[in-house]
Formats: structure tokens, C-alpha cells, sequence
């Protein structure tokens, strides 16, 4: 249970076609994301997929029936949205129950389930109070919580820690993961946290204007980017892309080498610069290098702590089996 | 040159005062050093306005218009000025109808001047008498209005017999009611201000309006007041209608589509003595509190000249001038040619006595009012039971024991 | 925020406001209440400064008083109901995509805007007489007997101008409720698998509450002083009399400003005990 | 995220919807439509809908019988009047309750609202007993103090909600901006809440233009309002539906027409702060 | 100019006593920066500072003047707020007008300071907008050079970066640190983001419920903690901290050993335990790891990949130099 398959799906508003035609499997148990810029369609494709869109053409089929026109009720699926979308009048309990009341489900099946998920969920002592008494993570866990109890085919959360702190987000981040290795059910998120797409996926969706760039494990994404933008897309901080001389030198019009593929030296090295902005966290540090001649500004990362202050002349080398080189499409060349 | 005085004057807002309003340019040109300011209200409005005024001591106008109900309780008040002298020359005090004269004064003194006066009479049709096959006598009974009533409803096509006021009000059905409750030997109190609602006139004339109302009035009657009723009757839905001898002019008319067709005869009887009609006068009265007191005398002095008269004549026509004030009004060939009306008119109001107006002495004067200063309130609250009643949401009978014990709850509040 | 400094600018700032409304209170509020104890006629010239409660006992005890308690009663609170439906099902429908809905939302935002003596004598000559009422028109259409609903139905008719003249107001604030409301609270009921009544039941409707509830207080703070529509259309009969009306009759018809007075007293009690109970609920309403 | 919507349902709650707003603007537009017919045809039966000859008799007569511009200017001056001091007094009360609350604020408002059920006439006699002894009677500056008395716990409860909703960073950045109280009012709180402003302003003009109880009872002839004006047409002899719709029509046609125009304005500010 | 002191400064509201006796010095020139969890006095101490809020006792000195009680107009500081505050209605140029128009400047002398901060922040451009028509990063700028023309003593930031999303928040962090670098004025800045602490600070100041923990330079506290709080506090992932016997082999009553000082291999080492989660982000990786004995979850970080699945048996071996040693009081031991 839990097998998605979107054939030749568009979606336009009015005149303005959003989604070009796409295709996109989705398989059972699997945990997929889909990452790219605001106004990507990220959002309308989940839609789409819970059926609170219709298409405009295309088919969509859920476990290898036609779902195409099915009402969103009727699909089997459970979303968690941004905005957690509880229900403020009611009850912890009462907001996890409400889809099985809306199923007819007695009273004593219910409360086994809301009891569960509870637990499950850490929020057995919050049952009876009302979501605006809850923290924003305990939200969350409710959302999630009345998601479950109607054990769906799959879950669909759009973006659903953008509304946390940094580290609550963390936490969240991991129980969401702990809930999916433990009920192993298709999992369908859309973010566009790079550390959330990279931690929490099996298989990134990679999406622009529409269009899936890229469809691969996070790994497959960060070593092999099958173009500049993914490859600019996916990694923190961006990875350095030169054009140029520098590039033609590798025969490609643009190479890219991430921050943390260049090596420092102080007195030798391939490329000579200037530190700008040197950012010490103690575990890393994280160095701007200007008039490289290559870019405008390169990132460095270094584990650790180094003493480079602003205007120190440095030397930046970077390891050769880690560049990326890309064509005048953009396309990488391998 | 000299200062104006301005004089602000409260009327109502009907027509005879509208169309006064039309002609102050006479006035002003007569006196220039006066100028007049209207203040034009609905009655129950004006009423309410001026009384506020006047009781909280005043000053707000320096011309009223009142009724007879209010001349006297506020004359025993000492807030009026007297117009026995200061009036304009020519002003002729003799003149007045002694009837409409006597109910202004108190003590002596004439405390308003009437603008126009008006007692009740029948009005029919005499096409549709002459259909039932009837003839409409001078002096007609009660029994016979009811019964050409019942003979000349022709209810499929929209003609009522009867058309009489039902709408709640102390100047409404209460006016009516009262003074045909004269007619059956009713009072509204005994000779030691007991209510007289649960004596047996009462239920007659109660019983007897309910029952005539019902077989040939129209729907809806207890909302009717004068004015409904007039529009029902120049539309041609009424076959008789009681009420003020001025509506004579507005039913024969232009605005009437029956005005060829009008007959008229005095308010009915029930062989005791009294008939069932009223008399009023809407009258002009200076407060005490003005401060213009000169000039407010010569704007009534003016409106209720002989001269007016004359203005509205050759202004308007003989059969518009406001009626019911001068004897000299009734002497004037020309106004009886115009106004068939006329001799009725004055016979109405001649017959009606203020200060015996029902069979048994009764302690107060007034024919279709009690002249002490609770009866409008107490009027009011007994007219909505009436109505209520000619409503059909309650029998005579409950009508009647509610009128009875709100009448001796503000009796008692009073002090009687 | 709040500073030594800010706080006494906030007393002196505050201090107009409460200072007016005061005087406007108390003042005559104070008066009324000596003329409640006086035995004050000002027609007869009586003025008797204090009578006892003699005035409170006549208002209390007379017959009007308990049915036009209750008549007051009734009448609110058929409004409201009325007020609150029609305007919840009007703000559903205007939410509802449509062409020209600028215009439909001008055309039922009018009657607001009407005086109440206007839109009583309006109503009162040109619909519910029962001669030339546009009703009557109506009934007599259908071969029916036309209805007077002024005497016939007095109270309803009352109700239905003021509804008419309410009803705007309730619309509108609901429907910027209605509009407040977030869209994926609605999606997720859907996708919850809850039918369009049930989405209704209990997604909507509890987010109306507070509006709903602020629709109630203002609206009882002016239907509680309905009194042109009355006066207007019935003068108080039909057992159309209000608390407001009878105290009216009191002051201005019979004259008798003790008793009117002690009546107002007791109108501005009972007032009272019905705000400081609508204010617990709108207060706590306001908190959350 | 509206989603798409089929015409056809579109249509029908079109439909819908125009049926409901006609029949709430109907017994307007039939006074309207009245207003220009001859008495007779007023009362029709059966009723003359559009193809009458229109006339505006009507209104010619009504104006010779009133003086309508008088009415109008002190219905405008008593409105506006009213609300811009109700708003000046309002404006500092509503700044304290609103960014300087303290324990009882929450009291002191609902105790400005429970003012507001003072039944009128109930305070009659005082009032006009009062304004006697001023000698205020029948001037306009009474009638904008009343009125002003009356609404002002409403114009103080909407700023307050309107204030509320402006964040106290604001003035605080203006504070710290060299700011003192006058000008962080009259500079930063007052601009901003503009909009909630002008819609308590509006919503006061209708309420002040509409009350008909004071304004008939303390005034005669210099400050009489459109109130008063209407009051001299209901119903002199003889139903004149047809004048009677003309003086409505005067008397309702200004506030009506300032009410549409400033419509938008004028949700926000009716929502009392119900809606977050 | 510049130098504030707080002397025995307490804040109560009623009867909750939020800031203790609490003493401080910030020196002319300094870049302060306050962190600690949430609700821990930080804005209040700030507010306290700016004058926004009354201290309940103690002093506090700008520039060596007693400024206790002075109203905040008066006291020559700039703060800058996390929502901006904006005057929403008055155009860019006006807002940044607006401190120079209550301090009655002339015209000619308000427009050249706005065209030289306009200039400075890159906002010339956009001088004739409403704040409604910037972006995030924008308006902040805008805030900022409201502070600017005023020439304060000090400026002060209470979360100034928080509202903008994270790669803003990158860039308008450079730019606060380059401002800094330029006016050389001292700045108070209130945060509860790790990296911006670390990064932009000449000092730290470490609050829990309105006491310091410490104070230092961001470096020191990474690598001396002066006690458990702000060992745990400061570093992410988050120091791991250990308890019971194998502390007591070190003589302590906690250790500490950050999650990038721990060494892994899978055959050998001093801990062993069980992966749990591993979180790929391709230049990192964070395994939290299980059943080590010692505490419920250790998190180990290590550059770039490694090839651990979930229930895979791991050893840990921490960097002996890089322990943290603290007492039963937690308090570190040296
Ligand atoms: N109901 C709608 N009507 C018209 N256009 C829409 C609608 N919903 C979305 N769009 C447009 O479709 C495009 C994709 O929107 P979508 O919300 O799917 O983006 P997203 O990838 O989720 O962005 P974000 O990361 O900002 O949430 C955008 O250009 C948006 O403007
Ligand atoms: N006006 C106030 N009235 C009462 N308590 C307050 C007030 N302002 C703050 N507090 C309390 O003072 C404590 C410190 O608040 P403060 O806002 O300074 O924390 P903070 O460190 O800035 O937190 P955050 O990181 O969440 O902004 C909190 O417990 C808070 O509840
Ligand atoms: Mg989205
Ligand atoms: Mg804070």
C-alpha cells in the first residue's frame, strides 16, 4: 500500500501552466521529497497527489487504481500543512479523533487509537488542552497524530518545520524519521530546508519551474548533480561554480568544487586570494576569499579553527577527484 | 434698521397648517420686523416636543399648536398667555363659535386662539345608500348605521360599510370610542373618579363597535387612524365613515374619486340624548416662557383672523378655508355655496357639549377626552386594548377588564 | 512597554475619555435616579421630593410591566436569532465566487444605512398596510384574503424591520470571519473525509463564535433602545411595548416623571444585568 | 489557495446571491422607484413596477414644504462634528488602553460599553432639564456633544481593537527614535491605524446621522436635523406614499451614498476586532 | 563614546523576578552579543538597557553618566527590532528621516545623511518606497539605517535576523559584521542562533534565567566552558555529556566531549553502540548513536561520508586533549 504514479500530469491556473506535463513514481514505503525554489509547484504537486487540485491533464493512480478524479476523502492519503491546520476549538483528542468521527467509528475504537498515537507521539498529557495552549512542535506532533490514526496509504506534509525553530526543527526533523522507519508507510514531504531534503529522504525530487531537474538519493545528488542548477541547489554552502579560463582548463564551461573540497594553505597553493569574512564556530570554520580572479567570492570550510583574519593573503587548492565540470547547457559532463 | 424679532412656531403637519405656512409671506410683508420660523412635526412628534418643553419651562417655541384637550390643563397651569386683551384690533373674540370658545378658555380666560375646529359627523355614500335601497336620515341611530353597514359591504369588491378609526391613540380610536360611548350612557369615571370600564354602557358600546367593525369594516382596521381611513374612503372602499367634520373638503375634493357622491349626516345616536361627537379645536397658544410675546399675538391674531380666511379664500378656493372657528364663517353665502358640508358642520359642533357629554354627570370635562393630564397616557394604554380587540386577539370582555385595571392603577397614581 | 514615565501618560491620556463618559453617566443618571424617589408631575405642578420607593413599587407592580419585560425579551432576542442565521447564511454565500459580488454585497449592505424611522415607515405604508401594502398586492395576486400583519402579526412585523435594518451588519461581519478563516483548516477537514455539513458543524461554525459573539453584544446594546420602529408602526399596541416603550409612555404620555424615572432605573438594572452577562462571555472572547 | 471553481456552480451562486441582495435592497429601491410616481399611481392596483410617467413633482413639493438644505447641513455638521471630537477624546483613551494596559483596562472598557444602555428617555427629563440650564437647547453643539457621549464607548472599544492589532515595537522604535508622546501619536500611531480610523469615523457618521431620538427631542428649528425633517411627513392627511418616499429618499440618499462609497473601509472597521 | 555599565541592575515584573542582581560592562567599540534559551532575560535586559522598561533597582551608565532613569529618547542608543518596526506609511527616505525629524535637524543636513546611509546600505534605489514594497533583507537594511543617522552611542539588535530566511540571514549577517567593522560603534545584539553568536561577537555574554554564566570571547567559551550550561549551550550538534562511572575515571563528576571530537572506526575503539539515525548531508554526516551505555544518545559528526546504516555496531574514541571536565556543582574543572 502506498504506491503513487503520477503519467503526463499538468496543471495550469488560468493561462499559466504550472506544472508542464511530468511523470513521477513514487514507491511503496518509500520517503520522497521534493526540494526546489519558492514557486517551483512544489506545493501544487502535492496537492495535485491529495486531490485538493484537480488536473488539468493526466492521470495520477494510487496503489494502481485511477484516482485521477477521485475527491480528496476518498484517496486514502493524510496531509500535514505548514500551517498544521488544527483545528483551534477543539481538543488535542478531539482533533485526533475527528477523522474517525468523520468515518463513524466507535467510540471505543477511537479512543484505543488516540490513546496510541499518544503515546507514540509524546503527547498523552496534552489530550485535553487546546492546540493555542500547545508549543509548536507539540502542534505538529498533533497534526501528525490525527494523520495517522486513519492509517493512510501515505502521508503528504508541505513543509511542515518551517514553522519551528531551528532547534525544535531538529527534533522534529528525527521523529518524523523515527515514524517512518517505524511504520514504514510512503512518506511524501516537500521542503526547502537543504539539511531536511538530505537527512530525511530516500529519493529527492529535485523540481524547477515545474520540471524534476533530478530524481536520486540525496548522495547520488550531492556527488553526481546531473546539472549546474542541482548542483548549485543541493550542498550548504553552495558549491563555488567558475566559469572562465579556469573552467576551459578542465574543458568544460563551467567546473564546480564545493566549499568543503578545498584545501587552505597560508603559503603555497593552485589559487592565490584574499580572506574576507573568516566565520569561526568552533568545529568549522567557514572562510570568504576574494580577488581569486575566478568569481566574485569563493567559500572555503575548514574543520576545526584556523587563524586567518580579514586581508591575510591564502591559498586555495581544490581536490581534483571532487570537481565538477559542466557544460554550456549546463549539463554535467562525466 | 429695527431688529427682526423671530417667532418659532411648532405646528403639525397637516394641511390647513401647510398650506398657512404657504402664505406667510402676507404675514411678513404686514410685519416686516417679524420673521417666522417653522417647525413642522407629525403630531404624536409634536405633541411629545412640545409638551417636554413646555413642562420643563420652555422657551423653545413661541407659538404652539395645541389641542383643546391641552388648553385647559395647561391654562390651570398658568402656562399660557392669555389672549383676552393685546390682541389685534380687528380680532374679533365675539366671533368664535361659543362651543369651540368655551372649551379654550378657563377662568375667564381665553388661553388659545382656534385655528380650526371640527366636531364628527357621518359621511356616505349616496350612491351606495341609494343600491342598499336605504335612505340616510339627518340624525341617523346607531342601529341604522349598522345595518346599512351590513347592506352596502360588497366585500369582492373591496367596498366596506363602515369605516371608523381603530388605530391605537388617545386622538385615535379613543376619540372615537369615547365619544360614542356617550352616545350608549357610558363615562370613563364616576362622580369620585372610579373607572367606569366594567359597567355594563361600556361593554354595549364596546360590543356593538367589535360587531358593526367586524360584518362590514375593512381588514385591518385596527390599524386604521384618519388618515388610513380617509384614503380608503376617497379610493371608494368605504360606503360610511365617522370622523372629524374636516375630512368633509378632502372627500369631495379633488383627490377623491367619490367627491360627486358624499351625503352627510350628523353622528349617530342611541336614543339617550347624546350624540357620538366630539369636538377639537387645533389651536394656536403662546407659552408663558416666550419672550416675544407681543409679536407671537400679532402671528395669531393674524392666522385666525377673518382676514386669513379671506387670504385662503382667494388664495385657495372658499372650500379650503379652515373651518369650524366663526360664527361670521357661516354667515358667508359664498363659503356655504362652496362647502356643502357647512351646515352640518356647524350643527356637529353646536351639539357638543364639553361639560355634560354623557348621560350621567361625570366629574371632568371633555367629550372624547378626560380634560386631567393622565388621560393621555391612560387613553393611549386603553386604545391598544380596544384595538387589540378589534384585532381579534381578544374578546370585548378581556379588553375591557385590562382597560379597567390599568385605568385604576394610573387613576390611583395620580392621587384621585 | 511599560515604563514609570509611559504608565502616568497613560492615566492622563485615558482620563478625558473616562472623565466625559462620567459626567454623561452619572449626572443624569443621578438625577433620574432622585426624580425616581420624587412624586414629579410636572402637568399637575406637583413636585414632592421624596416619596419612598412608592414609584418602584407602582412600576414594579403594574400590569405592563412583566410582559413588556418579556415582550423586550422576545423581541432581541428573535432578532438575534434571526440576525445571526441569515447573516451566517449570507456571509457563506457571499464567500461563494460569482460575478458581481461587489454589487451584491452594496445591495445588501444598504438597509444599514437607513434611519429607522425611515425603513419603519416604509415598511409600516408601503408594505404591510393592508389596503395598499405591497404584501397585501401579493396575497390578493394569489387570490388569497390579504394578511395585516401589523395587527395580525405585530410583533413579527416589528421583528422583520429590524432584522431588516440589523441583518447588513450581522452579514458582514460574519463574512469577514468566514473570510479570516484559514483555507487549510477547510482541506484538511476535507482530506479528514468530513462532508460539506460536517465542515459546516464543526469546522466553520465554531470559528464564527467570536464574531458571532461580538454580533450579540453590539446588537443587544441597540436593540435594547429599539424605539422609532415602535413608535412608528404601532405606538405600542399589540402588545408591541418594550421596557424603552413603556418607560416612554411613562415620562412623556402619562406625564409622570417619578415613575418614569424609577422605570428607566429599572431598565438601566436589568440592562446591565444583561451586559454584564453578555460582556463575560464577549470578555473572555476577547482574551483568547 | 483557492481552488478552481466550475462555472456552473459559479452561475448558480451568482444566481443565488443576486436573488438575496435584491430582496435585501428592494424596500429601498421600491421607495426609490415610488418616490418618482404621481400619488396615484403610488397606490396602484396592481402595483406599477418601471413604466409609469416619472415625475419629480415629488420633490419639488417636499422641497417647497422644508427647508431640506438647512436639514441636511445640520445632520452633516452634527454627524461629523460628533465623531471628530469623539475621535479626538477616543484616540489618547484607546492609545492607553491599548499599549499601556494595566489591570482593570479590560474593566474600564466594558464599563464605557454598559454606558451605552442607558435607555434614552430614561435620562429625558435630566437631560433636557440640563441643557435648559446651559441654555444649549436646540444648538448644534448639544447635539454633538450627545451624540458624541452616546457613541463614544463604541469609537473607543473599535480604536482599541484597531490599535491592538499594531504592534508596540512601533511606537517603541519611534521612542527610541527621539519621539515624544505627541508625535508618536500624531506621527506613528495615527498614520498607521489610518484605516481603522477612517472606518470608526464612518461607522459613527452613520450611527449619529440615524439616532432619532435625541435629535427630534432637543431641537426646533436651527439645529433640526434630517431626523426632525422626516418627522414632518409621515402621514399628513392621507397616505402620500409618493411624498413620503421623496423625503425618504432626502433623507437616507446622503448617508446611503457616502455608505457605499466608502463600503470597503467600512467591513474592516465593523468587525470590532472579532475576526484575528 | 559608548561604554555602558550595568550596576546591580534587577528587573521584576510583579512579583516574578526575571533579572537578578545582575553587573555588566560592555566597552566603547565592542560587539556584545547575548544568547541563552528562550526566556532567559535576553530582550529584557536589552529593553533595560534601551530604557524601555524601568529597572526595578541597581543603575545603569552610559558613558559614564548616570542614565537610570532617563527616557529612551534621551539616551543616545539606536536599537534595531526583530519585526523591523517600520513606519509602514512613510516612504524609506522618511523613515530614515524620521529620528532626525524628531531631533528638529535641518532639511539639507537630514537629506545628506539619508543619501550617506542610503549609499552605505545599498539602499538608494529604493528611498522613494514603502517599507510594504521591500523584501525581508531590505527592510531590515531600512532598519537599520534608521538607527544609523542618528550617530548613537550604541546600537542595539534584539533578534534582528530571525524573520529572514536562512540565506538572507547569511548575507545580512556579513553585513552587520562589515558595518561594525566600519563605524566601529558598539553594538549589543541579542540572538538565539548559535552561528551568529560564534560568528559575529567580540563577546558573548551566556544568560539562563537572567543570571551571566559567562562572558568571553566566542572561541573561549568553545573551548573552556565555565560550566555545564554553556558547554552544552554553546557548539552544534550539542556537546555530549556523560555521567556516572566512566566520568569518575577522569576524576569528575560530568565529561564532555563534542560531537566532532569523537573518532569513529567499526571495528575498534573505546565506546562502543549501535547507529541509529545517520544523517547524510553529504560534507557531513551526523550518526546518532545507541546503546553506548553512557548516555541515551551520543552524536558523533563526522566530514564527509561514511558508510553507516541504521543497527550497524560502531566504535567511538574521543580526542583525549579535547575533553571537558566538570564537578558535581557543574562547574568546569582545570
Ligand atoms: N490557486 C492558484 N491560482 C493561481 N496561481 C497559483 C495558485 N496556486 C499556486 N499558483 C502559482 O503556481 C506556482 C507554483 O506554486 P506553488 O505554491 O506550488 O509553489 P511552491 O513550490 O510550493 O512554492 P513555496 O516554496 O513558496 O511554497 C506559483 O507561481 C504560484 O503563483
Ligand atoms: N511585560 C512583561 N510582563 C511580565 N513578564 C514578562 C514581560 N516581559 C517579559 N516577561 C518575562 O520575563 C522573562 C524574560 O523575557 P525575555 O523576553 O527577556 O526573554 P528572552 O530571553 O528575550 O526570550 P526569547 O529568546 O524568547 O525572546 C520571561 O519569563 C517572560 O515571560
Ligand atoms: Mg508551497
Ligand atoms: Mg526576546
Amino acid at each position: 500500500m502506498g504506491q503513487i504514479s503520477l503519467n503526463q500530469v499538468t496543471k495550469s491556473f488560468g493561462d499559466n501552466q504550472v506544472i508542464p506535463p511530468l511523470d513521477l513514481d513514487i514507491n511503496e514505503g518509500e520517503f520522497v521529497v521534493f526540494v526546489g525554489p519558492s514557486g517551483c509547484g512544489k506545493s501544487t504537486l502535492l496537492r495535485l497527489i491529495a486531490g485538493l487540485e484537480d488536473t488539468t491533464s493526466g492521470h495520477i493512480s494510487i496503489d494502481g487504481t485511477d484516482a485521477t478524479t477521485l475527491p480528496p476523502s476518498k484517496r486514502g492519503l493524510a496531509m500535514v500543512f505548514q500551517s498544521y491546520a488544527l483545528y483551534p476549538h477543539m481538543t488535542v483528542r478531539k482533533n485526533i479523533a475527528f477523522p474517525m468521527r468523520m468515518a463513524g467509528l466507535d467510540e471505543a475504537t477511537q479512543k484505543a487509537k488516540i490513546d496510541a498515537a499518544a503515546a507514540a507521539l509524546n503527547l498523552t498529557d496534552y489530550l485535553d488542552r487546546k492546540p493555542g495552549q500547545l508549543s509548536g512542535g507539540q502542534r505538529q506532533r498533533v497534526a501528525i497524530g490525527r494523520a495517522i490514526v486513519r492509517e493512510p496509504s501515505a502521508f503528504l506534509f508541505d513543509e511542515p518545520l518551517s514553522n519551528l525553530d531551528a532547534a525544535l526543527r531538529v527534533g522534529m526533523r528525527l521523529e518524523i524519521m523515527e515514524l517512518h522507519a517505524k511504520l514504514k508507510t510512503t512518506m511524501v514531504y516537500v521542503t526547502h530546508d537543504q539539511v531536511e531534503a538530505m537527512t530525511m529522504a530516500d529519493k529527492i525530487v529535485v523540481l524547477q519551474a515545474g520540471v524534476i531537474e533530478q530524481v536520486g538519493s540525496p548522495l547520488e545528488l550531492y556527488h553526481t548533480p546531473r546539472n549546474k542548477f542541482v548542483a548549485g541547489f543541493i550542498g550548504s554552502p553552495k558549491m563555488n561554480l567558475i566559469e572562465g579560463t579556469e573552467a576551459a582548463k578542465h574543458d568544460a564551461t563551467t567546473i564546480g568544487i564545493r566549499p568543503e573540497h578545498l584545501t587552505v594553505s597560508k603559503t603555497e597553493g593552485l589559487w592565490k586570494g584574499r580572506v574576507g569574512v573568516a566565520e569561526h564556530l568552533g568545529s568549522d570554520t567557514f572562510i570568504h576569499v576574494h580577488d581569486t580572479g575566478l568569481m566574485e567570492m569563493m567559500t572555503v570550510r575548514i574543520t576545526g579553527d584556523i587563524a586567518a583574519k580579514h586581508g591575510d593573503t591564502i591559498y586555495l587548492t581544490p581536490l581534483a577527484d571532487q570537481m565538477h565540470r559542466f557544460d554550456a547547457a549546463g549539463l554535467r559532463i562525466t | 434698521q429695527d431688529q427682526v424679532t423671530t417667532l418659532t412656531i411648532a405646528t403639525v403637519n397637516n394641511g390647513d397648517m401647510i398650506r398657512m405656512q404657504g402664505l406667510t409671506a402676507d404675514f411678513t410683508d404686514k410685519n416686516p420686523d417679524i420673521a417666522l420660523e417653522w417647525v413642522t412635526l407629525e403630531e404624536n412628534v409634536l405633541r411629545q416636543n412640545v409638551t417636554t418643553d413646555i413642562s420643563t419651562g420652555g422657551g423653545a417655541y413661541d407659538v404652539m399648536t395645541i389641542g383643546t384637550y391641552e388648553v385647559p390643563i395647561w391654562g390651570n397651569n398658568d402656562w399660557l398667555v392669555s389672549l383676552n386683551d393685546g390682541m389685534a384690533d380687528d380680532w374679533d373674540a365675539g366671533d368664535l363659535l361659543p362651543a369651540i370658545a368655551g372649551g379654550l378658555t378657563v377662568d375667564g380666560n381665553l388661553y388659545a386662539a382656534p385655528f380650526y375646529g371640527e366636531s364628527s359627523m357621518v359621511m356616505y355614500r349616496t350612491d351606495l345608500m341609494e343600491k342598499a335601497g336605504l335612505e340616510m336620515p339627518d340624525a341617523p341611530t346607531w342601529t341604522f348605521i349598522r345595518e346599512a353597514a351590513a347592506a352596502m359591504t360588497d366585500r369582492d369588491n373591496e367596498i366596506n360599510g363602515i369605516c371608523a378609526r381603530g388605530k391605537a391613540g388617545w386622538g385615535e380610536n379613543m376619540a372615537f370610542l369615547t365619544a360614542m360611548s356617550n352616545s350608549f350612557g357610558a363615562r370613563w369615571f364616576d362622580e369620585d373618579w372610579n373607572a367606569q370600564f366594567d359597567t355594563q354602557p361600556w361593554a354595549d358600546t364596546l360590543d356593538f363597535y367589535l360587531g358593526m367593525m367586524n360584518e362590514s369594516g375593512p381588514n385591518g382596521a385596527a390599524n386604521n387612524g384618519f388618515n388610513e381611513n380617509l384614503t380608503l374612503f376617497q379610493q371608494g372602499k368605504c360606503g360610511m365613515w365617522i370622523d372629524a367634520t374636516v375630512a368633509a373638503s378632502f372627500v369631495t375634493g379633488a383627490d377623491s374619486t367619490v367627491a360627486d357622491s358624499v351625503g352627510f349626516a350628523l353622528a349617530p345616536d342611541n336614543g339617550l340624548g347624546p350624540r357620538g361627537n366630539w369636538l377639537w379645536a387645533w389651536s394656536l397658544a403662546i407659552p408663558k416662557s416666550s419672550e416675544k410675546q407681543d409679536a407671537a399675538k400679532k402671528f395669531v391674531s393674524w392666522a385666525t383672523s377673518k382676514s386669513y380666511t379671506e387670504l385662503v379664500a382667494a388664495n385657495e378656493g372658499w372650500a379650503n378655508v379652515p373651518p369650524g372657528t366663526r360664527t361670521s364663517l357661516y354667515e358667508n353665502q359664498e363659503y356655504l355655496d362652496a362647502a356643502p358640508f357647512a351646515a352640518m358642520t356647524l350643527q356637529s359642533i353646536n351639539s357638543a357639549d364639553p361639560t355634560n357629554p354623557t348621560v350621567d354627570p361625570v366629574p371632568y370635562t371633555g367629550v372624547q377626552f378626560v380634560a386631567i393630564p393622565e388621560f393621555a397616557g391612560i387613553a393611549n394604554q386603553v386604545g391598544q386594548q380596544f384595538s387589540d380587540a378589534l384585532a381579534g386577539n381578544q374578546t370585548a370582555a378581556q379588553a375591557l377588564a385590562a382597560a379597567q385595571e390599568l385605568t385604576v392603577e394610573e387613576i390611583e397614581a395620580a392621587g384621585y | 512597554m511599560a515604563t514609570a514615565h509611559s504608565r502616568s501618560a497613560a492615566r492622563i491620556m485615558i482620563a478625558p475619555a473616562v472623565f466625559v463618559l462620567l459626567v454623561w453617566m452619572l449626572v443624569p443618571l443621578c438625577m433620574t435616579l432622585y426624580f425616581s424617589f420624587a412624586d414629579y408631575r410636572p402637568m399637575r405642578g406637583v413636585f414632592e421630593p421624596w416619596i419612598g420607593f412608592d414609584n418602584y413599587a407602582r412600576f414594579l407592580t403594574s400590569s405592563s410591566f412583566l410582559s413588556s419585560l418579556f415582550t423586550t425579551l422576545w423581541m432581541v432576542g428573535s432578532i438575534l436569532a434571526i440576525t445571526i442565521t441569515g447573516g451566517v447564511t449570507m456571509a457563506l454565500l457571499l464567500d461563494k465566487p460569482m460575478f458581481g459580488q461587489g454589487i451584491v454585497r452594496i445591495l445588501v449592505i444598504a438597509p444599514f444605512f437607513v434611519m429607522p424611522t425611515v425603513s419603519a415607515l416604509v415598511w409600516k405604508n408601503m408594505f404591510f398596510n393592508v389596503d395598499n401594502g405591497l404584501f397585501s398586492y401579493g396575497y390578493k395576486f394569489f387570490g388569497l384574503e390579504p394578511f395585516d400583519f401589523l395587527s395580525q402579526a405585530p410583533l413579527f412585523s416589528i421583528i422583520i424591520i429590524v432584522a431588516w435594518q440589523w441583518l447588513p451588519f450581522a452579514t458582514l461581519i460574519l463574512l469577514t470571519a468566514v473570510q479570516s478563516l484559514d483555507s487549510e483548516q477547510l482541506e484538511a477537514s476535507e482530506m479528514d473525509g468530513a462532508p460539506a455539513w460536517s465542515r459546516f458543524r464543526f469546522i466553520i461554525l465554531p470559528h464564527l463564535s467570536r464574531a458571532i459573539t461580538v454580533v450579540i453584544l453590539i446588537q443587544t446594546i441597540f436593540l435594547l433602545s429599539i424605539f422609532a420602529e415602535i413608535f412608528v408602526t404601532t405606538n405600542g399596541a399589540f402588545g408591541t411595548r418594550t421596557l424603552t416603550y413603556l418607560v416612554y409612555q411613562r415620562v412623556l404620555e402619562s406625564q409622570n416623571i417619578g415613575l418614569g424615572s424609577a422605570g428607566g432605573i429599572v431598565a438601566v438594572i436589568l440592562a446591565n444585568i444583561i451586559a454584564i452577562f453578555l460582556m463575560r462571555i464577549v470578555g473572555k472572547n476577547l482574551d483568547s | 489557495m483557492a481552488r478552481a471553481i466550475t462555472p456552473q456552480k459559479k452561475i448558480m451562486w451568482t444566481a443565488l446571491a443576486w436573488t438575496f441582495g435584491l430582496m435585501m435592497f428592494f424596500p429601498i429601491l421600491w421607495t426609490f422607484l415610488t418616490s418618482f410616481k404621481s400619488e396615484a399611481t403610488a397606490i396602484a392596483d396592481p402595483p406599477v413596477w418601471l413604466f409609469f410617467d416619472w415625475t419629480l413633482e415629488n420633490y419639488i413639493d417636499v422641497q417647497a414644504r422644508s427647508n431640506y438644505p438647512k436639514a441636511l447641513m445640520n445632520s452633516i455638521i452634527i454627524a461629523v462634528g460628533s465623531t471628530v471630537l469623539g475621535i479626538m477624546i477616543a484616540v489618547p483613551a484607546a492609545w492607553a488602553m491599548a499599549f499601556v494596559p494595566g489591570k482593570n483596562t479590560k474593566d474600564i472598557l466594558l464599563w464605557m460599553l454598559s454606558t451605552k444602555m442607558l435607555p434614552a428617555v430614561g435620562v429625558l427629563y435630566p437631560l433636557v432639564l440640563l441643557a435648559k440650564w446651559l441654555g444649549v437647547m436646540d444648538s448644534r453643539i448639544l447635539l454633538i456633544v450627545v451624540l458624541m457621549l452616546i457613541n463614544l464607548p463604541i469609537i473607543v472599544w473599535m480604536l482599541y481593537t484597531y490599535f491592538k492589532e499594531i504592534p508596540g515595537e512601533i511606537l517603541e522604535a519611534a521612542r527610541m527614535d527621539g519621539a515624544g508622546l505627541k508625535s508618536e501619536i500624531l506621527y506613528v500611531l495615527t498614520p498607521m491605524a489610518l484605516p481603522g480610523i477612517a472606518s470608526t469615523v464612518l461607522l459613527n457618521i452613520i450611527l449619529a446621522w440615524n439616532e432619532a431620538f435625541w435629535t427630534i427631542l432637543l431641537t426646533t428649528v436651527d439645529a433640526a436635523p434630517l431626523t426632525a425633517f422626516i418627522a414632518s411627513f409621515s402621514a399628513p392627511e392621507g397616505l402620500f406614499y409618493a411624498k413620503l418616499s421623496a423625503a425618504s429618499m432626502l433623507a437616507i440618499a446622503p448617508i446611503l451614498i457616502m455608505g457605499w462609497f466608502s463600503q470597503k473601509q467600512l467591513v474592516r472597521g465593523l468587525t470590532f476586532g472579532a475576526v484575528k
